[in-house]
This record gives structure tokens, C-alpha cells and sequence, in this order.
């Protein structure tokens, strides 16, 4: 059987770790197959989980967050008969298969559609914490506002160091009106449960939010201009498929493959002009093409825009 | 009126007390729809059961014995340390910076500068609510719970700026080298010819905190500055008729505090991470407050408060993995812990002490 | 409490209080066995007794403090239950406990106040309280200012604050729990006074004390008990002071201890203008110069207040001030930044503190541990570097304890577990073991029975005798009286001036000490 | 800076200072009562968490407000019971209970709406909405005045004027009343309120109740009127805080009006200042993170000087050992 091991944020976290369950469930419902699944409560169970996985024989073991690169990098050796896959990370090793996703590119859309909603001209960023995952978000959605519209302003913000960064919606809450005090009126929200506190904020504002990871439009319908969906659930759902003939080695989840990419729903629909949608869809075009290219934050610690 | 015997203190109250916890626990348990009897045995089994479960247990244990040890070096000052967490966090710090900084041609060689590292920065964190407690009155609880926020600040700072290799979307420092990793239990049972606790991250490091409890209990009753320490906590005014300078003692005190609560990071960061990672701590400044508190700030008490809470995290770690029991369970059954053998001890005292002298009476 | 009813003293013939075979434990300590005492209404019945002989504790059960584990209580004949001190007040009952029970940082008003409000809202009951205090000090000279704050009061004045609480319950039977032990002679002579008037006024007083002197002066009749037992109930007048002393330690006692002549040698210690101001800013020492000599013991008597803690603190070795003083010949800094108490102990000077239970000894520390207390770095108790020889103390410890008498002499029993005499004799074997150039020693025996205080006083000439230097802090002016060689009189920072014992009289001194040059 | 910018820091401010503000109250009357407590975020998580989840179930933000309430008033009750009546420790106590709300909260609200422990977001009559004064709108336009009566003093929801309320209210109940003068003397000296004929137990109880009335209220708050539901550990060390607030605020109601506003201060400018460009050196975000905490010891270090706690503060009131 598979199995899936969720980051420490916990598999009810209503973004990204919520994704990987939500594939493998539709694995599970259309197959009728069952799997296992881990939810850890410390750093030091990584390792403890991967290994009681494999010798317990589940097979593919899918894990999700980049903490799990240097843990599987030493695990997967000792078993060559076991399939892992890894969400976020590259680890190289001739039984594994990485996942990465291009998020700058579903955020550079994101950021072309806040920009092209905005009214005032300046849009704004609240990410969970100062760290190189929530940077590559920030640098790709900055690149799409400035596409769509130069003189554009982002306001950038983090909302904490501690591990509440994440589960803070009244910290969020407070940076989105601030931000939108400042002049934002689309404020794309990457922190994960303090998210819930921008979407809301936002809605009692009387502005735009975008949500993240999960299409999280529905959450305050006619609100929430967008999300920037990062299908972890179809990696996972794929990797469960596969089952023991999962390919090793890495798999990039972009534009192209649909593995990124935004919502458009009915709680969206009537944000979502149809010029908007024609200028999005056609940098998605252009992306895939290679026409545009998105620079990566990772590729150089730099983002060319600010 | 007999008084009860020593044993019914210190074994059978206790016992009681757990009893009750674990009673309540299973109540809860059943709330949420599963079979208690099935978790304890996971709980038990998972963490007691086996040489691997002991290697996880002992590896919890290790944390906690060196966090609560601070909280009770500062208790016997009577200053209120709170500020573990940021303390272990800076401890970490200096364990990465030593283990990174030279290719360690042998683990002890790396094993005593990382000590000395970790302490040195925990100690150093430390010293700062100490001094500003000391000279300017400065309420200890309100700067170490500040220095814990600024610990964290600090550190996200460092790791995703300075110490994080670059290309690396982790924000974790390079891996330790080679000759930086700390023999495993494991692996000294593998050289004395048997295998105990295979994959399980307990090290040596245990030992240390074994010799931090020896040290901490000497220092506290049998060294002059250990005297001084408890006569100042008893009694500030008298320590100072005594010619016990409260700021030096102040200083001292936070210092071996705040060192102890950093050389936790030689067990997690250096033992079983290899690597500097955000929130390396994961709470266990703040287990440590409990860890002294019902340790009665003794050493030995402490340690049997560590064993107790790395069972609890090993055996609930155990339960949230293999069962649908949500990981939260753990933390309320330790609250029941807490809650009964630290604070509520008096309830099953009374009544067992009562019972004991209608004996003795008849 | 003008208006309450008048008792008579022959109106009736029950007994203000009576109490029956009251029997109190606490755990393996029995406190008190099968009491049994009839009062008077209108009398003062004094109570006297070692300490730890359980008066603190029996009077305790009268006022609801503690529940008795056997017996029963008639108040005027009618036996109640007094569960809680709500009752007992409601009986009418007052009492001014040997620890006061005061707020420290309210206010005296707010302290009488306490638990007799009038109503839910305080302002009303704090004017009416206002007008009855204004009241009460016309009646009985009781003057304090309503407004002060009660720790910036002189424990004198926190004591009417306790009688105040009473009275101002209407309380008909005042028990007072070793009232004196920190008054003054003419504080005393003041309350005495009080408790006069209220006897007359037909009220019920029970009066604890360790000093037979007021014993005599005051009460109508006094009870003394021993080990928990009340062994004995007499009529003042049909007794005297060796009897009753007799009568509680069970040995004849010395009250007066004998002293030969002394034998001055060179100067010890030499003072000259100390100054000293405090953190507040207010001087409290202004201009202090004295000299003492080896072989001869200095009495400081004042009331309490006037500079003599400071001198202590300075002379001890910790606190900052201005002027000259040399030990030996060699001079002290006073720049304070010797100012660690470990300096003066390295010089010779050894301190009995005034508060025993605050400065002197940690109360949750053994008594070995408290041996040690300040002299934790002398040599004979080191093992090395490192560790503290703490065998070398048990030894030291049982062998002192032995040596001063402390009961029980367990050297590992913590010092909260001693009573107050046995308390002060573990400072004082300390201190005095230390074989010091100088002791200063204040309030040698303040709350201590007396037979410990014939032990104390022996202890303390004994040093005179065997050449040193003593510098002797008291309120009692019996004790400066008795065992000075000189005496100092200070008031308000300053010395008064000097006396010898042989020449001059409590009057004199207590002249000097109210700042009549 | 100009006005409305002022009054947007100032009015972020006044949101992110009552939930502190209620808390430090809080402990405020229990502490002044002799029982230290560091449960406070505890209670208030348990707080938001019921407030949150009966909110969302019954549509009613005030049945929720109730549930909050009583769910605090719960632990409170544990918390006496261990301190008082049982006279265990109390910062153990304490500490059992935070880890207690920590667990419990998330386990109930997995079983109760699988959502992962987060309650389903309220809406409309759920949460708790702003509060318009009189004549905000008619005064908008007048200079200074308007604005500041708009923006700032109007609009809140109904818990921030209670909390501002319950200042004076606190301050005139401990100064002003029999109760407040016992509850006074009880943290200070229990064997005087207890010689006086007052019962140290009922009173200590009493102020154990009214901390878990507040701090009820505060988590309430924290889930019904800034956020609309409850996230797990969303008090997230604002508990902590709050008891810092107390000590900052030596125990007094009015200077903890001031601490906790303070301390909602810095982080509002810190929200709204995170990218600092000191000519060309641009602050890390992290340091601007970090500036309300080293503010913090900054003042206390520099300004406050010695906080003296109730004396008889953190022991049980024991009169036979
Ligand atoms: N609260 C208490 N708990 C335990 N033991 C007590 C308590 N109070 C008094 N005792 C013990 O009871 C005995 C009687 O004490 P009590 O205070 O009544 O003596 P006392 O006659 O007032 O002494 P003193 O003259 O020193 O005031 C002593 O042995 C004492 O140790
Ligand atoms: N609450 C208590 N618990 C335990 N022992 C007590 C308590 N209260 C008093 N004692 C003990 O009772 C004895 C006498 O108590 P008490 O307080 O009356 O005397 P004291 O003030 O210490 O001495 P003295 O009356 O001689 O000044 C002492 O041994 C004291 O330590
Ligand atoms: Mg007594
Ligand atoms: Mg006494």
C-alpha cells in the first residue's frame, strides 16, 4: 500500500499538506484502495516515520515539505526496494522521485490578475515567515504585478519568527488592513492558517484577497479574487498511482503540466473579467512556451523586482 | 498520629496521582471514539517496549532533563527562567557554529567545544535578563519571555541569510561534517557487541545530561556558590546580611541556567539533526518549566520528570503515527499529568495520609 | 463600644471565658493538653510560658484561628462554637496576635477597616471608621495617624493599630500575644495604661507575655504553662516573680545575671561623625562618635527608629556612609564598596542581627546550614576548592548546639522548626563561636523566654569577661541596665550622651531617649 | 506621518491591545488576589476556541461569547481548585492548563467540524460587528476631531469598549469597594483577611472566577471580533504577554491600560513598518519582528525600575503545616 506523511503544519492546515490528503484520497475513493498516513509531532520522527514506512513495506512513501530532503537523503539508501517521492525538495537518489513546483509562475498570474484588479494601483504580499519558500512566492507574484502593470506598488509583509507565523489570522488580519491602509486592494495572502485572517480581513474591507495552495475562493465567495493553486494533490494522486512503478527522479509541476496555476470558479467568476482572463491565459501561453521567462528567487537568492 | 511512611510518599501518591491522569486521559480517549485500553498498550509498548522505543524516549528525555535542569538551577535563586526555549534556541546556534566551523577529526573532540559552544551562547542569552534583573530590577519572567521572541527573530534571520547554503530552499544550515556526528546509543552498543535501539537518535549526549544532573546536585548542595544560590533564593535581605552579593549571584545563577538550557542543542541539533533548523527547540524550553516544577527542582527529580515526559512524547508520538488518534491527545494527556502529579498532588495526599493514620490509630 | 453592655465586675459570676479540656496537635506536636481556664470579666489574667509551651497556640482556639481537636469554650457561662474568627469576633472577642496580622502597604485605615466594613462601598465605612479612630484615641491615647502606611510605622505604633482593629470591633475580651517584646519602656507603660482603662471599663483582658515584671505590674491573676500543660493558676498578688519563673521552666531561674567588675583593655573600636543617609535621602545617622574597648560591653538604648539598625548595618560591614571608623587601628572603608559583609566578619567583627527570623536565618535552611550562614567561606568548613565540607559542619554544628543548649539539638532539623529562644541561641552560638574582636549584637533576646535569656546574658559577659568587645542594641532597658558597662542613649541619629549603669536609672535613660538632653 | 496614517496605527492599536488588555485585567484580579497565574493563554485559547465553535454552530455570536465564557470559567475553577483548595502549585497549575487548552481545543474541534481543529469561518450574525457612535458619520468632516472620533474611537466591536470599560471599572473595584479592599488584602497578607473574619477561600475564588470572566471575554474576542473563528493556537503567546503587561503594569488597572496599549503600539508599527530603508540598508524584517520585544526590555530596563509583586503572591494560604 502507499502512504503519505504530512509536515509538521499538519494535515488539516487548509493549504498545502490539506492538498497532499485530498489527493490521496480521490486515489483512494476511485480505487477503492486504502494507504497510510503519518501526521509527526516532532523534528525527530521524520526520520522514525520514513523508516517504520518502509519496513512495515508501504510502497511508494510520499512525503510532503522540503524538511524531508535531508532526512531522505540518508534513509532512502538503506531501502533500495522502496519508492519515495518527496514534495518541494530534489533529493537525488536512484529510488526517489522529487517533486518541485514552479510557484513563481502561478504567482507571477496571480500577480498579473491582482494588478489588473487593482484600482489603486498598489497590491499587496503578506507571507507566513522570511523564508526562502515564501520569498520564491513573493518575487514570482511581484514579477506578475509589475507585468501587468509597471507602476505598480507591492507592499510586502511577513507575519512573524515564531511557528505562530502560521496560525495567526488576527495578526493577518491586521497587516491586511494595515496594508490596505496604505493603499492595497488586492492582497495575495501566503501564510498559511494566518491566511484565513487576510482572506477575512480583506472581505470586511471591502477589497480583493487571493488565496494560496488550495483553491480557497469559496472561503469568502465574491471576495477572494483568485487563488494560486499548487495541485499537490495531483502529484500525490499520481505518485499513488503509480504505485511501486513510480519513475524516479525529478518531476517539475509548472505551468505547462497544469501543476500551478489559478482558480477560476464560480465564487470567482464575476472578478474575473474576461480582458483579465485573455491577458492571463495568454502569459500562461508565453510561459509555457519559455516566451517569459519567471525568474526562480532559488536560482539566485535575488529577485530582480521588488 | 503516625506519619505515613516513606515509601507511600514517594512512590504510591505518585503512582496514584499518574493513575488518575491516565484515567481521566482514557475518558477523553473514549470521547473521541477510540479504545483506551488499545492506546495505553501503543503508549507503553511504543515507548517502553522495546530498545527502539527507549531510543526515542531517552532521546526526549535528553532535552528535557537539560532544559528543566536550567529552570531548577534558576528556581534555587528563586528567579522564574522562562526563557528555555529562547535560550536552547541560541544554544543551537553555537552548536552549528562550532560543528561548521572546523572538519572535527573526532566526535569527542567536537562533543566538548559544542558543549561549550551551546552553553556559552545559551548562557550568554542569559545574561542579559540576569544582569538587567540584577541591576536594574528588571522583572526576569517579562525579559526572558521577550529574549524567547527576539531568540526566534534571530535565528530566522541567521538561517535564511547567513547559514543556509545557498540553492537550498531549507532554511537549515549545511549538514554537519562527518567527524561532527555523535556516536548514537546505537552505535555504542554496536561496539560493545550487541544491538540496541537501531535508527533511534538517543546519543551520547545522554550522558552528558546524566553528568549535568550530577553536576547541577553538586553545585546546588555541595558547593559554596550552591549554597550561596539557595540562601539567596530562600532570602534575599539575609543573603545579603550574610555577604552574598545578589548580582553576582544573580549573574551566576542565569549563567548556569541559561548554559544548560543551550547544551540541550548538543542532543537535538547536533545528536539527531546533523544540521541547525528553525524551531529546533520545538517547545522544550517551556516542558522544561514543567520538568523542574515537578521535579521539585531536585536533579533526580528532574530526571525522573524527563523520563516521565519522554515517555509520554515517544508512546503519544507513537499513538498519533499508527492510530487515527489526533496528535493533540498527547499534549492533553500530558496537561492531566501535569495537572495531577504537580498541582493537585494535596488531593490524593490528604485522603492516603488520612487512611495511613486511622491505621496507625487503631 | 462606649455603649457596650458594662460587665461588672461583680455583676455576674460566670466566667468571662471558660475553656475545658482543650487539646490541640499539630501533626506529632501536641501543642496543647487538656487546658482548662476560667477568666474573669474585668480582671487581666496574664499567661505566661516557655517558649513553645502553646499560650500562642490556646489563645489561637479562643479566636477561631485554630480549630481545637477536643474541648469546649463558654463565653459568659454559655458554651459556643467559634469555628472560624467571625464567630469569635461576633463573641466579642479581640486579639492582637504575637505576629501582627496587618496589611503592610494599606493604610492604617484601611487595616482597621478590614473585615468590619460597613457596606459594600469603602468611602463611607472609611469616614465612619475615620471618626471612631478620632474617637478611640481621645479615650485611650491611642494616636496614630489614620493615613500612614502601616510598613512606614514603627512597630509600636503597629501594635495599637492592632489593638485599634480591636476595639474598634467592639471586642469585649482583648487577648494580647506578647504585646511588649517590641515596645519600649514608655510604649509599654502607655499600653498598660490602656489595658487599665479597659479593665476598669469592665472589659476581659488576657495578656502574654515573657516578662514577669509586667506580669506583676498588671495583671489580676496569671496562668503558666509548660509543655502544653497548664500547670498552674494563681492570683498575682499571692505570688513572686521567682515562683513563677519557677513555675515555668520548672528549675530556679536567675533574673539577674551576675557580673563582675570590667576589665577595659585598648580600644577596640573607634567611631568618629558617622554619617549616614539612606536611599530616601533622609539622614539617619548624624554624627555618631563612640569608642569600646576590649573587655567591656556598650548598651545602645533608644527606641527603635532612632539609628541603632543603621549603626548595626554599617558596623556589620554593609551600608555606605561618612566619617571615621577604625577597628584595631586599622580604618574601615566606608565608600561602601567593601560594603559585602564578608569584609568586617574577615576583620573580627561578628553580628547578632535585630531580626533574627529576617537577616539572621534562613528559615528553611537545617541548622547546620545556617552555621554556616555568612561564614561559608572560612576556611574550617571548606573541603577543597570546590565543595563545602559539610560533615565538618554536623560536626561543628552538634558540638555548638551542644555547647548553647539549643532544643532540640538536631542539627538537621531546619530552623523554622526551633522556637524563637532557641532560634536566637543558634545566632548567637554562631556568631559568638567565631570568638570575634567585636560583637554587635542587637535584640539579643526580644521574644525569647526566660530561661533563655539567662542563658543568653551569660553567653554575652562571658565574651566581655574573656576580652572582647561587645556592642549591645536593645529596647529593653532592663537588659541595657543589667548588663552594660556603659551606656550610649540614642535618639534621632545622634548619642544623647553617656551613662554608667551604677549611676543612673530608667528614668534618666528614658528622658534621654524621648531626646531630653 | 500624517493623521490618517496616525490614526491607522493608533486604531490597530486599540484591536491588537484588548485581547491583552482583558487578559492582563484578568490577571491582574487574580494575581492582586495571591494566585499567580500563567494559564491566561490557556483560558483564552479555550476561550476563543468555544466562542468560535457555539458561534459557528448556533449563528448567535453571543450564545458563543457565552460558551467562551464558561468554557474559561472552567479552567479557572480547575486552577483554584489546584491552588486553593488543593494548594498545589500554582505555576504548575498553570502551565498544565495552557498545555490543556493546547490539546483539548484542537482534539474537540477535529471530532467536532474535521476541519483540522479550526472552526468553520462565522459570518453575519457570528462574529461580533463594528459599533458605530453616535454621530461618527455627521462628524466625519469636522477637522482632527472627526477623524479621530471616526476612525479610531468609533467602529470597534462591542468587547473593545468593554474592555476599555472594565478599567475604570476594575480600578474603582478595587479602590473604591469592600470587595476590592479584602481582594487587596487577601494577595498581600491572607492570615489579616482571615483573622478579620473573612474567608481567604471564598475570596481567592471569587478572583480566580472574575480572571476567567476576563480572560473569557478576551478569547472571545480574539475569535468573534478580529477573526471570524477559531485557528489552532490562535491566542498565539498573547497570554505570555499579557502577564508581561501585568508586571510592566505593577499591578495596577489603569497602568495596565497603558502597558497592554503599548504593547499593541509596537506591534501595530511594527505591522506597518516591516521594510525599513535606512538609505540603502534595508532593515531585515526580522529585526523589525523583533523591535516591540526589544522595545519592551528597552523601557522596563530604562523607565520601570523594580516591580514588587503581591506579597503573599504564588503560595497557598496554609495555617497548620
Ligand atoms: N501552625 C503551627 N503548625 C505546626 N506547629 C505549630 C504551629 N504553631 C505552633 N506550633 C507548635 O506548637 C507548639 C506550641 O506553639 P505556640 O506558638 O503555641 O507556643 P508559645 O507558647 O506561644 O511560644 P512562644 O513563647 O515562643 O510564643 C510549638 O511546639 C510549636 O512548634
Ligand atoms: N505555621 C507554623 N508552622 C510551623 N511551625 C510554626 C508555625 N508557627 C510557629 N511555628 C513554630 O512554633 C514555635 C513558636 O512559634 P511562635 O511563632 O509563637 O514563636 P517565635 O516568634 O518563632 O518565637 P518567640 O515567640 O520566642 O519569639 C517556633 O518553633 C515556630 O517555628
Ligand atoms: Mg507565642
Ligand atoms: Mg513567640
Amino acid at each position: 500500500d502507499p502512504a503519505i506523511i504530512y509536515d509538521l503544519g499538519g494535515k488539516f492546515d487548509k493549504s498545502f499538506n490539506e492538498a497532499a490528503f485530498n489527493g490521496a484520497k480521490r486515489w483512494a475513493d476511485e480505487t477503492g484502495g486504502s494507504f497510510k498516513e503519518l501526521e509527526m509531532q516532532s523534528e525527530a520522527q521524520r526520520e522514525q516515520a520514513l523508516r517504520r514506512l518502509a519496513e512495515a513495506g508501504s510502497n511508494p512513501i510520499v512525503m510532503t515539505g522540503f524538511a524531508f530532503g535531508d532526512v531522505l537523503n540518508t534513509v532512502a539508501p538503506d531501502y533500495p526496494d522502496t519508492k519515495f517521492a518527496i514534495i518541494d525538495m530534489v533529493v537525488e537518489q536512484p529510488n526517489v522521485k522529487s517533486v518541485v513546483f514552479t510557484e513563481e509562475q502561478g504567482s507571477y498570474l496571480v500577480g498579473m490578475l491582482a494588478a489588473m484588479a487593482s484600482k489603486t494601483g498598489t497590491v499587496g504580499f503578506i507571507g507566513g515567515m522570511d523564508i526562502p519558500l515564501i520569498r520564491k512566492f513573493a518575487c514570482g507574484y511581484v514579477q506578475g504585478v509589475k507585468a501587468a502593470n509597471p507602476d505598480a506598488t507591492v507592499i510586502q509583509n511577513m507575519t512573524g519568527t515564531t511557528p505562530a507565523a502560521w496560525n495567526d489570522p488576527v495578526k493577518g488580519s491586521e497587516l491586511a488592513i494595515s496594508q490596505h491602509s496604505q493603499g492595497a486592494d488586492v492582497i495575495y495572502a501566503a501564510a498559511g492558517g494566518t491566511g484565513i485572517g487576510v482572506l477575512q480581513a480583506a472581505a470586511d474591507q471591502g477589497i480583493l484577497s487571493i488565496g494560496v495552495d488550495s483553491n480557497q475562493n469559496h472561503m469568502f465567495p465574491g471576495k477572494v479574487l483568485t487563488s494560486m493553486v499548487k495541485r499537490v494533490d495531483n502529484s500525490v494522486y499520481e505518485a499513488f498511482v503509480d504505485g511501486e512503478a513510480l519513475e524516479p527522479g525529478l518531476t517539475v509541476m509548472d505551468l505547462a503540466s497544469e501543476g500551478v496555476g489559478y482558480a477560476l470558479d464560480e465564487h470567482n467568476a464575476a472578478l474575473i473579467t474576461p480582458e483579465m482572463k485573455a491577458a492571463v491565459d495568454e502569459a500562461t501561453a508565453k510561459i509555457a512556451s519559455g516566451e517569459i521567462a519567471v525568474h526562480d528567487y532559488m536560482a539566485d537568492n535575488t529577485c530582480p523586482v521588488q | 498520629m503516625t506519619k505515613m511512611p516513606r515509601w507511600a510518599d514517594v512512590a504510591l501518591i505518585p503512582l496514584l496521582n499518574l493513575v488518575i491522569a491516565f484515567a481521566i486521559s482514557g475518558l477523553v480517549i473514549l470521547a473521541i471514539g477510540e479504545n483506551p485500553w488499545t492506546a495505553l498498550k501503543i503508549m507503553v509498548s511504543g515507548a517502553l517496549g522495546s530498545s527502539y522505543g527507549w531510543g526515542f524516549t531517552l532521546y526526549y528525555a535528553t532535552s528535557f532533563i537539560f532544559t528543566g535542569l536550567a529552570v531548577a538551577v534558576a528556581n534555587h535563586a528563586g528567579l522564574f527562567n522562562i526563557g528555555g526555549e529562547g535560550q536552547a534556541t541560541l544554544g543551537g546556534l553555537g552548536v552549528a557554529m562550532v560543528c561548521l566551523a572546523l572538519p572535527w577529526p573526532h566526535w569527542s573532540l567536537a562533543l566538548l567545544a559544542a558543549s561549550l559552544g551551546a552553553a556559552a551562547f545559551g548562557a550568554a542569552w542569559a545574561a542579559i535578563p540576569a544582569w538587567l534583573q540584577a541591576k536594574r530590577g528588571s522583572h526576569i519572567v517579562i525579559t526572558t519571555i521577550m529574549f524567547n521572541f527576539i531568540a526566534f527573530s534571530l535565528l530566522n534571520y541567521l538561517l535564511v541569510n547567513v547559514l543556509r547554503p545557498v540553492g537550498s530552499m531549507d532554511p537549515a544550515s549545511a549538514r554537519f561534517p562527518e567527524g561532527a556526528a555523535l556516536p548514537t546509543l546505537n552505535d555504542m552498543a554496536a561496539g560493545l557487541g550487541f544491538v540496541w535501539g537501531r535508527n533511534t537518535p538517543a546519543n551520547v549526549s545522554l550522558f552528558l545530561a546524566l553528568l549535568c544532573c550530577l553536576g547541577v546536585w553538586a553545585i546546588i548542595w555541595k558547593t559554596r556558590l550552591g549554597y550561596q544560590i539557595r540562601a539567596f533564593g530562600k532570602s534575599e535581605p539575609a543573603a545579603v546580611y550574610a555577604g552574598i552579593s545578589p548580582v553576582r549571584i544573580t549573574m551566576y545563577a542565569m549563567l548556569i541556567s541559561g548554559g544548560l538550557a543551550g547544551m540541550m542543542a548538543v542532543n537535538n541539533v547536533m545528536g539527531e539533526a546533523e544540521r541547525l533548523v528553525l524551531n529546533a527547540v520545538e517547545g522544550a524550553g517551556f516542558i522544561g518549566i514543567a520538568v523542574a516544577l515537578m521535579g521539585r527542582s531536585h536533579p533526580f527529580g528532574v530526571l525522573l520528570a524527563s523520563l516521565l515526559f519522554g515517555f509520554l512524547y515517544q508512546g503519544g508520538g507513537e499513538l498519533a503515527l499508527w492510530t487515527t488518534i489526533p496528535r493533540e491527545l498527547i499534549t492533553v494527556i500530558q496537561a492531566l499529568v501535569i495537572l495531577f502529579t504537580g498541582a493537585l498532588d494535596n488531593m490524593v495526599r490528604a485522603p492516603v495520609e488520612r487512611l495511613f493514620a486511622g491505621r496507625g490509630a487503631r | 463600644m462606649a455603649q457596650a453592655q458594662p460587665l461588672g465586675r461583680q455583676a455576674t459570676a460566670a466566667p468571662a471565658i471558660e475553656l475545658r479540656g482543650i487539646s490541640k496537635a499539630f501533626g506529632p506536636v501536641q501543642a496543647n493538653k487538656d487546658i482548662s481556664i476560667r477568666v474573669m470579666p474585668g480582671t487581666i489574667h496574664g499567661i505566661i510560658g516557655e517558649n513553645g509551651a502553646g499560650k500562642s497556640t490556646l489563645m489561637s482556639i479562643l479566636y477561631g484561628f485554630y480549630k481545637a481537636d477536643a474541648g469546649e469554650i463558654l463565653i459568659g457561662g454559655t458554651p459556643v462554637q467559634i469555628p472560624d474568627s467571625q464567630a469569635a469576633i461576633r463573641a466579642g472577642i479581640g486579639m492582637v496576635f504575637q505576629h501582627f496580622k496587618l496589611v503592610q502597604n494599606f493604610t492604617v485605615l484601611e487595616n482597621v477597616v478590614l473585615g468590619a466594613e460597613d457596606g459594600a462601598l469603602l468611602r463611607p465605612s472609611l469616614a465612619k471608621a475615620r471618626a471612631s479612630l478620632q474617637q478611640l484615641a481621645r479615650d485611650y491615647e491611642l494616636e496614630v495617624d489614620p493615613d500612614a502606611v502601616v510598613e512606614e510605622l514603627s512597630v509600636g505604633h503597629q501594635q495599637r493599630v492592632e489593638i485599634l482593629k480591636a476595639l474598634y470591633r467592639q471586642a469585649d475580651i482583648l487577648i494580647l500575644d506578647e504585646p511588649t517584646g517590641v515596645l519600649t519602656p514608655a510604649e509599654a507603660d502607655h499600653l498598660f495604661r490602656i489595658l487599665r482603662g479597659l479593665r476598669d471599663q469592665g472589659k476581659t483582658v488576657i495578656l502574654i507575655t515573657h516578662k514577669l515584671r509586667e506580669i506583676m505590674e498588671i495583671t489580676d491573676t496569671v496562668s503558666v504553662m509548660r509543655r502544653g500543660e497548664m500547670t498552674a493558676t494563681v492570683t498575682t498578688a499571692d505570688t513572686s516573680p521567682e515562683q513563677l519563673a519557677e513555675l515555668m521552666v520548672g528549675r530556679k531561674v536567675l533574673l539577674h545575671v551576675p557580673k563582675g567588675p570590667a576589665n577595659p583593655g585598648k580600644v577596640v573600636l573607634s567611631v568618629e561623625d558617622l554619617r549616614m543617609v539612606d536611599e530616601d535621602g533622609v539622614e539617619r545617622l548624624k554624627g555618631i562618635s563612640l569608642q569600646i574597648r576590649a573587655g567591656e560591653i556598650l548598651g545602645i538604648a533608644g527606641v527603635a527608629g532612632n539609628g541603632q539598625s543603621e549603626l548595626l548595618k554599617i558596623l556589620g560591614g554593609f551600608g555606605r556612609g561618612a566619617g571615621r571608623i577604625t577597628l584595631n587601628g586599622t580604618e574601615i572603608d566606608l565608600t561602601g564598596r567593601s560594603a559585602d559583609g564578608q569584609t568586617s566578619r574577615a576583620s573580627g567583627i561578628a553580628h547578632v542581627p535585630e531580626d533574627r527570623q529576617h537577616l539572621g536565618l534562613i528559615m528553611d535552611f537545617t541548622a547546620w546550614e545556617n552555621v554556616a550562614f555568612g561564614y561559608h567561606h572560612a576556611p574550617e568548613y571548606q573541603k577543597n576548592a570546590l565543595l563545602m565540607d559539610n560533615a565538618a559542619l554536623m560536626a561543628a554544628t552538634a558540638e555548638k548546639m551542644e555547647r548553647f543548649d539549643v532544643r532540640p539539638p538536631i542539627p538537621t532539623l531546619a530552623a523554622k522548626n526551633f522556637s524563637g529562644g532557641n532560634q536566637q541561641k543558634i545566632v548567637l552560638a554562631r556568631e559568638i563561636e567565631r570568638n570575634p574582636d567585636l560583637l554587635l549584637v542587637g535584640q539579643p533576646t526580644r521574644g525569647v523566654d526566660i530561661g533563655a535569656i539567662e542563658f543568653i546574658h551569660k553567653q554575652i559577659v562571658a565574651l566581655r569577661d574573656a576580652g572582647k568587645a561587645v556592642l549591645l542594641v536593645s529596647v529593653e532597658l532592663d537588659e541595657i541596665l543589667s548588663l552594660s558597662d556603659r551606656i550610649a542613649v540614642m535618639f534621632d541619629g545622634r548619642i544623647m550622651g553617656e551613662r554608667l549603669p551604677a549611676e543612673t536609672n530608667e528614668r534618666e535613660l528614658g528622658l534621654l531617649m524621648a531626646g531630653v538632653a | 506621518m500624517d493623521l490618517a496614517t496616525l490614526l491607522q496605527i493608533l486604531d490597530s492599536t486599540v484591536r491588537l491591545g484588548t485581547p491583552l488588555l482583558l487578559a492582563c485585567l484578568a490577571g491582574l484580579f487574580s494575581e492582586r488576589a495571591g494566585i499567580f497565574d500563567i494559564g491566561l493563554e490557556g483560558k483564552m485559547l479555550m476561550a476563543a476556541f468555544f466562542s468560535g465553535a457555539v458561534a459557528a454552530v448556533t449563528g448567535s455570536v453571543w450564545l458563543g461569547l457565552t460558551a467562551g465564557v464558561l468554557s474559561s470559567l472552567l479552567l479557572s475553577a480547575i486552577h483554584g481548585a489546584a491552588s486553593i483548595t488543593f494548594r498545589g502549585n500554582q505555576l504548575i497549575s498553570g502551565v498544565a492548563i495552557n498545555f490543556l487548552a493546547s490539546g483539548l481545543t484542537v482534539l474537540i474541534g477535529q471530532k467536532w467540524f474535521q476541519l483540522g481543529g479550526r472552526t468553520p469561518s462565522l459570518t453575519g450574525n457570528g462574529r461580533f460587528g463594528p459599533i458605530t457612535l453616535p454621530f461618527a458619520e455627521s462628524l466625519r468632516e469636522v477637522p482632527v476631531i472627526g477623524p479621530v472620533y471616526y476612525e479610531l474611537i468609533s467602529g470597534h466591536t462591542i468587547l473593545v469598549y468593554v474592555a476599555l470599560a472594565a478599567v475604570p471599572l476594575s480600578w474603582w473595584l478595587l479602590y473604591r469597594t469592600r470587595f476590592g479592599l479584602r481582594l487587596r488584602a487577601v494577595g498581600e497578607n491572607p492570615a489579616a483577611v482571615d483573622t478579620a473574619g473573612i474567608s481567604v477561600l471564598r475570596l481567592r475564588y471569587t478572583a480566580v472566577m472574575i480572571c476567567g470572566l476576563l480572560t473569557g471575554l478576551a478569547g472571545a474576542y480574539l475569535a468573534t471580533g478580529l477573526s471570524a473563528g477559531f485557528v489552532k493556537e490562535m491566542t498565539a503567546g498573547r497570554g505570555y504577554i499579557a502577564l508581561a503587561a501585568l508586571i510592566f503594569a505593577k499591578w495596577r488597572p489603569v497602568p495596565a491600560l497603558g502597558a497592554t496599549m503599548l504593547f499593541g503600539l509596537l506591534e501595530a508599527i511594527a505591522n506597518r513598518y516591516q521594510n525599513i530603508d535606512l538609505g540603502g540598508v534595508v532593515l531585515p524584517v526580522q529585526f523589525m519582528q523583533a523591535l516591540p520585544y526589544i522595545l519592551t526590555v528597552v523601557i522596563l530596563a530604562g523607565f520601570i525600575g523594580k516591580a514588587t509583586p503581591p506579597r503573599a503572591g504564588g503560595a497557598a494560604y496554609v495555617k497548620e503545616r
